[in-house]
């Protein structure tokens, strides 16, 4: 097939990806495990098209996807930072709460327990293979933005120093909490604009649409060894692997079963592998009582 | 829910149907089975009662929640209250009990098992439309190639792929079917962002319309015909509102007729148990045709579809179910 | 490198309240934090109904008649709790070493298929006492299978075992759906013909008055299990020096453990577990292995652990009261939509993971003021 | 004039563990101000205090006549006050640059960091203060005395007035030791004041203006130092004769017959690498004979740490033999030196030596609980019985076996791993910092239990950073310095003033 097709079936795909494991890699970096993008990803989706449902731009959709993914953004943050909550917990029933509360929203406005109507959304013009979408581009640009942020911003350096040697950074009068409020909600919103690509693309919200991206995305955080980059490049790898698996199917010579699991078990081999040893934050998880 | 509110005399009988997972709202068999019972509420002045289990276990709670009430008929929507549903049946012998896609295991001479004899499995022949869809997305298309998008890779699903690319076949025997699947969890019905992708893949290599049976994952199909100005066919309900112009037509599944069906002989007391096939010849299933869609659909291909509707009623074309 | 610093979740199980500290204290360490986690919950609870224009004290009467009101909602509660049960302890049993098993569903799922499998291949009318013991072999051995897969990948290369398990959780669903809608499936479903030998007793067999509901012998078969998992991790060595590494690996590096033999064990047999659990449903219930029939038991598990503070009786409690909520919400469904029973357990597991730590270091903190 | 710093009736507790009780400081400007004492005499904190990373449950905080107390870390940074950790707060992650500015970074127009700048800062330091280090080099590939360099750059570029420092000395070599010095003569010389925490008596002599003794979390003395001599301030830190001539009467207890060849334990040519690959331990061969003590004295940091561990199998050893009682143990796991009779007392009983969360009882047993199980199953009678024995044997207080180890003082947690470790039967044992942050009846107490298991026959290799403690228990006295043994001398031709010679490296000797 056409190389060309591929490789823009590739980054739509790698899109939500990349917006979610951007944002992991910042709240990983400081600190903060990031099981709950699965969660951040859904209430953006859900929050673009009530939105975009109400006010009719796609724009405001964006926004209101933004917002909802730094409210549950926020919920998670001020249970694990400044409850000290155990982080993996709240982000289970983070991801739990946003299935339920997507599912009673959307009975609730749209009296429908699957899809919501169709809304609008940006470009469509599949010459352009879908790239007359802002948000596909904003998606390429994230993760080298956050590779900016992280490397070469004063922020950034308070987050890696606060999920390293919390310590070190409250020595020199570094607030490890705010840092850390602050990256879970870019977290947040970033996974929330995954959602938002998701939605807006489909032109509607339908129940449980991230179908278990998110988790895709917090195995590139650490298949990338909590870089940027290198998590943005397993981002494509993944995309590129479920391509190539969209591509494989039809000819009925592998069991789909098989194909579907390519990307998860090149996870896990790239774990006990490439990574295996890679270092994760040292203070990643850390609850000091 | 009471027919008083219709301004109606309540009928002395008593229905509950418990819907499966998705539940009201899923623009598939369970909306289909609730505008059935609504029309027998309407125009039957039925006493209707609704369950949504929130989860798979709750479905034999629900349907027994009904049977223990003493209801006289009980309905539950979709193949996966089969189980339930025999046993139930054998505990209640005096209520009457439906199955929507009632799944009749066959013995080992493979003749198929009859339920009990209280039971009414409501069974639809969907290889038939699947059938006179696949034959018309072949005269339609210009490309010999015609596409479909499976939902979870199961034989339920198959079931339409194998009418699909028989009446393809029957049209247009050098023309391509290429079949996929969105996944193999149930996640698969719920992916509409993968559904988009097959599609527009398929829809890349030339495919021109493409019938899905893949629950919201289609809406993805839809988005992708919309943004390729292709076609795509609908599933179970009439499905052109989801993207007008784009929709062929819809392989449609009679549940709303044979829930209202099976409820009215309940009403007049003609209620039998046993399997009750709905086909093209009960008009089952079928395929849309109406002023909103016969501008995409020639007369011709229009014609030789009714020509193999009528060869499959009259029995001259035996429609395989399996791949 | 030592092992112990291999061990990269900063994730430790909860802090277990002092054996030292006077049994009122303990008591108040014990009781109060849930029990304030549960008036959040149900305040959030309460808010959700009012916003449906419903009155809570209506519903939650109609949730406790559905469900402690009468033998059958009993039954089919402790036919929930039981499943929650087995997932609850496979995940605590990890924590006490402090690992976090998130593939509880996936071992579950294998350990059920593995015992329709046994069920299958055994004769018609097997007995009992030979077919149950080798149903739950056969669980037990699928579910450790999959749970010493990441035990292996983390003790030899140190990988991560939450991810490795939720990679683990597609793959092995992928795997038996692939057995199932491929091959050994009855016609038109998606599940296996129904087992030969080693159906489990219903309660309702015992005393009718649960009869129809799906409780059956396997919550006997937890409660041992839960004992046995009591037995071992505060009676026997094993148990010992697998709460010492889950406590401060250091330590029990320099006591002469293997950190990594324990790792090793701990997850395998938090597979064990959640694979035993299997038979709830393959033997107990449907009597055949039916695909996606574990989908969410591994996540609440995790719930149920935490809530259940990492103890075997306190899990099996906590298994019970999910397992109500679970149950509630089909009695009630008529007057609020299911949907806002996913919101409530999401709620409740947050209330409980933020409030009950709080709690007791409030606690803590007041006796210490008193103190001085 | 008034004092920089003025701390007054300080307390400060974590648990039941009071480190601070109506402590006070008060220090002059421009001076360099010595404060002494114990481990766990609550010096740290007390710095800690000031520097607002704690807040005191009680007292004054004053700087510059100013009531600073409960001042917050940046509050107190902005007063020019800048702390050198004893424990370095650096992120190993970062280089020294971006160690040097966090917190304070300087930065672009943009909202970058300007991370050049921030290197021509350090370049810029390093010229004035003459501490050289290359800014763009990660930390974690530092020396010790390297990172406490950057840690000395890091508070000066805060524009530190009052620098504290927290035994910056003890982990540096001399020379690195008098560049120290003298960078700090030059600060006080520029005006700045300084406090400085040391465990050594050469230093404080050598630079200090003023001191102030602290003991068990009060201060009990703040001489001149000009009016002082070491000897006085020694007796004012351990405020006890006692315990130094505690050993000695005991020594004539019988010591065994002749001991055997190749018994106890012995060390052939060993090295030992730290992660980062630096030898720690660079070649050290010795043997312990039943019977006897072999004191290890010498700098913390000088490789002591490693070489425990390495003996214990907590450590990989690069190469070299290590024999007990003529069996290899070289490779083989801690389990299995335990069968071969070693014994061990770890140097940070909060993490090694002790699960805070098991009760007494429990703790008793670690590393032996396989002797209390049969087939799997733990005894608990036999465990209790036990713990009764051992808590009466070595007066655990409270003697409460069910008790939380986190919830004994410093010196009962002590005694719960020394009776442990000396309970079981052993041939060899490992004593590290045994008597640190314990109290003098404990000191004692434990000093006679060593000398008796020696007279017992047993073999014992002790480390401490106490000199006193050294000469008073050790038959041979070895000095490390640098991974290697600088000396190994008998004690009766050991005393402070030669030891100290080896220890700071001035005296070279060859390890006979
Ligand atoms: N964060 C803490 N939590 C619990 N106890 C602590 C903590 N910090 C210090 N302590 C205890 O407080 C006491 C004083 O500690 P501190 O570090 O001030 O002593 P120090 O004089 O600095 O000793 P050293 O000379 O060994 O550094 C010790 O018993 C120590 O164990
Ligand atoms: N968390 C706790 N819970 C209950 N009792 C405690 C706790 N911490 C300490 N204690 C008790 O309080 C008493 C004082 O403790 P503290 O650590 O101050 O003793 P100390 O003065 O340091 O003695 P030592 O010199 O032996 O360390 C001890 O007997 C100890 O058993
Ligand atoms: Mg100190
Ligand atoms: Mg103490």
């Amino acid at each position: 097939m056409n190389p060309l097709t591929f490789l823009a079936q590739m980054i739509r795909i790698a899109i939500p990806y990349l917006f979610a494991a951007s944002g992991g890699v910042v709240a990983e970096r400081a600190g903060i495990v990031s099981l709950t993008l699965e969660g951040f990803m859904l209430s953006g989706a859900f929050g673009a098209v009530l939105g975009t449902n109400y006010s009719g731009s796609p724009w405001i959709g964006v926004l209101s996807g933004i917002f909802a993914g730094l409210v549950f953004a926020l919920i998670h943050a001020v249970c694990t930072i400044r409850y000290r909550a155990d982080q993996v917990v709240v982000g289970v029933a983070i991801n739990l709460l946003a299935i339920g509360v997507t599912r009673f929203f959307l009975k609730l406005f749209f009296a429908s327990s699957s899809n919501s109507p169709r809304v609008p959304g940006f470009g469509g013009n599949i010459k352009l293979g879908g790239f007359d979408n802002p948000l596909l581009w904003l998606g390429l640009i994230v993760a080298p933005l956050m590779a900016f942020v992280i490397y070469r911003t004063p922020f950034g350096l308070r987050v890696r120093a606060a999920g390293e040697h919390p310590d070190a950074a409250e020595s020199v009068g570094v607030s490890v909490a705010r840092v850390r409020y602050v990256a879970v909600a870019i977290s947040g919103i970033l996974a929330g604009l995954g959602g938002v690509y998701l939605a807006l693309d489909q032109h509607q919200f339908t129940d449980q649409m991230t179908a278990g991206r998110g988790f895709i995305a917090i195995s590139a955080v650490i298949f990338g060894r909590w870089d940027p980059i290198r998590a943005a490049l397993a981002c494509l790898l993944f995309a590129a692997a479920e391509t190539l698996q969209i591509q494989l199917q039809g000819n009925h010579a592998i069991a789909s079963q098989f194909i579907e699991m390519i990307p998860y078990v090149l996870t896990i081999i790239a774990l006990a592998g490439v990574v295996g040893r890679a270092v994760p934050p040292a203070a990643l998880g850390k609850v000091e009582n | 829910r009471n027919a008083l509110a219709e301004g109606k005399e309540t009928s002395p009988i008593r229905i509950g149907i418990v819907l499966d997972v998705g539940g009201r709202g899923d623009k598939s068999f369970n909306d289909g089975a609730y505008a059935g019972a609504d029309s027998a509420i309407k125009m039957l002045g039925s006493n209707i009662r609704f369950i949504e289990p929130g989860e798979g276990a709750d479905r034999e709670a629900g349907l027994r929640l009904l049977a223990a009430e003493g209801m006289n008929l009980v309905i539950g929507v979709g193949f996966i209250f089969t189980d339930d549903l025999a046993n139930l049946a054998k505990e209640y012998p005096n209520t009457a009990f439906a199955g929507i896609d009632y799944a009749l295991a066959t013995d080992a001479n493979g003749n198929v098992i009859p339920p009990p004899p209280n039971v009414a499995a409501l069974k639809f022949r969907e290889e038939e439309g699947s059938y006179l869809v696949g034959a018309l997305a072949a005269l339609v298309g210009h490309s010999k190639k015609v596409g479909f998008v499976g939902g979870m890779d199961i034989p339920l699903i198959h079931k339409f792929e194998a009418g699909y690319r028989a009446g393809v076949k029957k049209v247009c025997p050098d023309c391509q079917v290429i079949a996929q699947y969105a996944g193999v969890t149930p996640d698969a019905f719920k992916n509409p962002g993968k559904g988009k992708e097959l599609a527009l893949s398929q829809y890349n290599q030339g495919v021109e319309v493409i019938f899905h049976a893949a629950g919201s994952t289609g809406q993805g199909v839809f988005e992708a015909a919309r943004a390729t100005n292709k076609l795509a066919i609908g599933v179970d309900s009439d499905q052109n509102d989801e993207a007008p112009g784009h929709v062929l037509t819809s392989m449609v599944k009679g549940v709303n007729t044979a829930t209202f069906d099976v409820i009215q002989r309940v009403e007049n007391h003609t209620f039998k148990g046993g399997i009750y096939s709905f086909g093209l010849k009960e008009g089952g299933v079928g395929y849309i045709y109406d002023n909103r869609n016969k501008a995409l659909i020639p007369d011709s291909a229009r014609a030789r579809v009714e020509e193999l509707k009528q060869e499959i009623i009259a029995g001259r074309i035996k429609v395989p179910s399996t791949l | 490198m030592t092992e112990a610093s291999l061990n990269s979740t900063g994730v430790k199980p909860p802090q277990p309240t002092d054996a030292s500290a006077p049994w009122h204290e303990r008591a108040q360490e014990a009781l109060i934090p849930p029990f304030v986690a549960l008036l959040v919950a149900l305040i959030c609870g309460d808010l959700l109904i009012l916003s449906y224009g419903q009155s809570p004290a209506g519903v939650y009467r109609l949730l406790l008649e559905g469900t402690w009101g009468n033998a059958y909602g009993f039954g089919q509660v402790l036919y929930k709790a039981t499943t929650l049960a087995f997932t609850g302890l496979a995940v605590s049993f990890g924590l006490r070493a402090g690992l976090f098993n998130i593939g509880a569903e996936s071992q579950l799922a294998a350990g059920g298929f593995a015992a329709a499998l046994m069920g299958l291949a055994l004769p018609i009318g097997a007995p009992l006492v030979i077919a149950l013991p080798l149903c739950i072999i056969a669980a037990g051995c699928a579910g450790g299978v999959v749970g010493a897969v990441p035990a292996y990948l983390k003790t030899r290369f140190g990988a991560h075992e939450v991810i490795v398990t939720i990679m683990l959780n597609f793959i092995v669903l992928a795997l038996l759906n692939w057995f199932i809608a491929g091959h050994l499936h009855v016609p038109e479903t998606l599940h296996t013909p129904e087992i030969h030998a080693g159906v489990l007793p219903r309660l309702s067999d015992i005393s009718p008055t649960f009869h129809g509901s799906a409780a059956n012998l396997a919550f006997v078969v937890a409660d041992v299990v839960a004992i046995a998992v009591w037995f071992y991790l505060f009676r026997a060595r094993g148990g010992y020096e697998l709460r010492a590494v889950g406590l401060q690996p250091d330590a029990a590096e320099y006591g002469g453990i293997s950190v990594g033999r324990v790792w090793m064990r701990a997850l395998t047999f938090s597979g064990v577990i959640a694979g035993i659990g299997g038979i709830n449903y393959v033997l107990g219930y449907k009597h055949y292995y039916e695909d996606g029939f574990a989908s969410g038991a591994g996540f609440l598990g995790i719930a149920v652990a935490l809530v259940g503070r990492n103890h075997p009786f306190g899990v099996l409690l906590a298994a019970f009261f999910f397992a109500t909520l679970s149950q509630g919400g089909l009695a009630i469904h008529a007057f609020v939509p299911k949907q806002m029973m996913d919101v409530l357990q999401g709620v409740v597991i947050i209330a409980v993971a933020t409030a009950v730590p709080e709690v007791r270091r409030i606690l803590r903190g007041a006796r210490k003021r008193s103190d001085a | 004039m008034n004092p920089a710093i003025r701390m007054t009736g300080i307390d400060k507790s974590f648990g039941a563990i009071r480190a601070n009780r109506g402590a006070t400081l008060e220090v002059m400007p421009g001076e360099i101000h010595a404060l002494v004492g114990e481990n766990g005499a609550g010096k740290s904190t007390l710095m800690r205090i000031l520097g607002g990373l704690m807040k005191p449950d009680a007292g004054k905080v004053e700087v510059d006549g100013r009531d600073v107390t409960d001042w917050s870390t940046s509050d107190a940074i902005a007063a020019g006050i800048g702390i050198v950790h004893q424990h370095f707060m650096l992120v190993p992650t970062l280089t020294v640059a971006e160690n040097l500015v966090l917190g304070a970074e300087p930065k672009t127009r943009l909202i970058a960091l300007d991370y050049r700048r921030a290197a021509d800062d350090v370049r810029k330091l390093s010229n004035e203060t003459g501490l050289v280090i290359a800014p763009d080099r990660l930390v974690s590939d530092l020396s010790v005395g390297e990172a406490q360099r950057v840690e000395i750059l890091k508070v000066l570029f805060r524009g530190a007035k009052i620098l504290i420092l927290d035994e910056p000395t003890a982990v540096l070599s001399p020379p690195e030791v008098r560049e120290l010095w003298s960078v700090l003569r030059g600060l006080r010389d520029k005006g700045a004041t300084i406090v400085l925490i040391t465990h050594r008596l050469d230093e404080v002599v050598e630079l200090s203006d003023t001191i102030t003794v602290m003991r068990a979390g009060q201060t009990v003395e703040r001489i001149k130092t000009s009016e002082t001599t070491p000897t006085e301030i020694a007796r004012a830190m351990v405020g006890r004769e006692v315990s130094l001539s505690a050993g000695k009467r005991v020594q004539p207890l019988a010591r065994p017959s002749g001991p055997q060849p190749n018994q106890g334990l012995e060390a052939r040519n060993l090295h030992v690498t730290s992660p980062r690959g630096i030898r720690v331990v660079d070649g050290v061969s010795f043997s312990v004979k039943p019977g006897e003590i072999l004191g290890i004295a010498g700098v913390e940091g000088n490789g002591q740490t490693e070489l425990i561990e390495a003996l214990a199998g907590l450590r990989h050893v690069f190469s070299g033999d290590i024999l007990i009682n003529g069996v290899d143990i070289t490779r083989r796991p801690v389990a299995a030196r335990h069968d071969a009779g070693l014994s061990h007392i770890p140097e940070d009983r909060q993490r090694r030596g002790l699960i805070l969360e098991y009760s007494v009882a429990d703790n008793l047993i670690l590393g032996v609980q396989k002797y209390f199980a049969k087939r799997g199953v733990i005894d608990r009678n036999r465990v209790m019985e036990n713990a009764f024995e051992e808590i009466s044997a070595f007066d655990i207080r409270p003697p409460n076996p069910i008790l939380a180890a986190r919830a004994l003082s410093g010196g009962n947690q002590q005694k719960v791993v020394i009776a442990r470790e000396m309970g079981r039967d052993f041939s060899v044992l490992l004593a590290s910092q045994p008597t640190r942050g314990v109290d003098v009846g404990a000191i004692e107490f434990i000093h006679q239990q060593l000398l008796e298991a020696r007279s017992k026959g047993k073999a014992i290799l002790l480390v401490s950073a106490e000199l006193n403690e050294v000469l008073a228990l050790s038959d041979r006295i070895a000095v490390m310095y640098r991974g290697k043994f600088a000396v190994v001398m008998p004690a009766s031709e050991a005393s402070e003033e030669v030891l100290g010679e080896y220890m700071i490296g001035t005296k070279k000797g060859n390890a006979a």
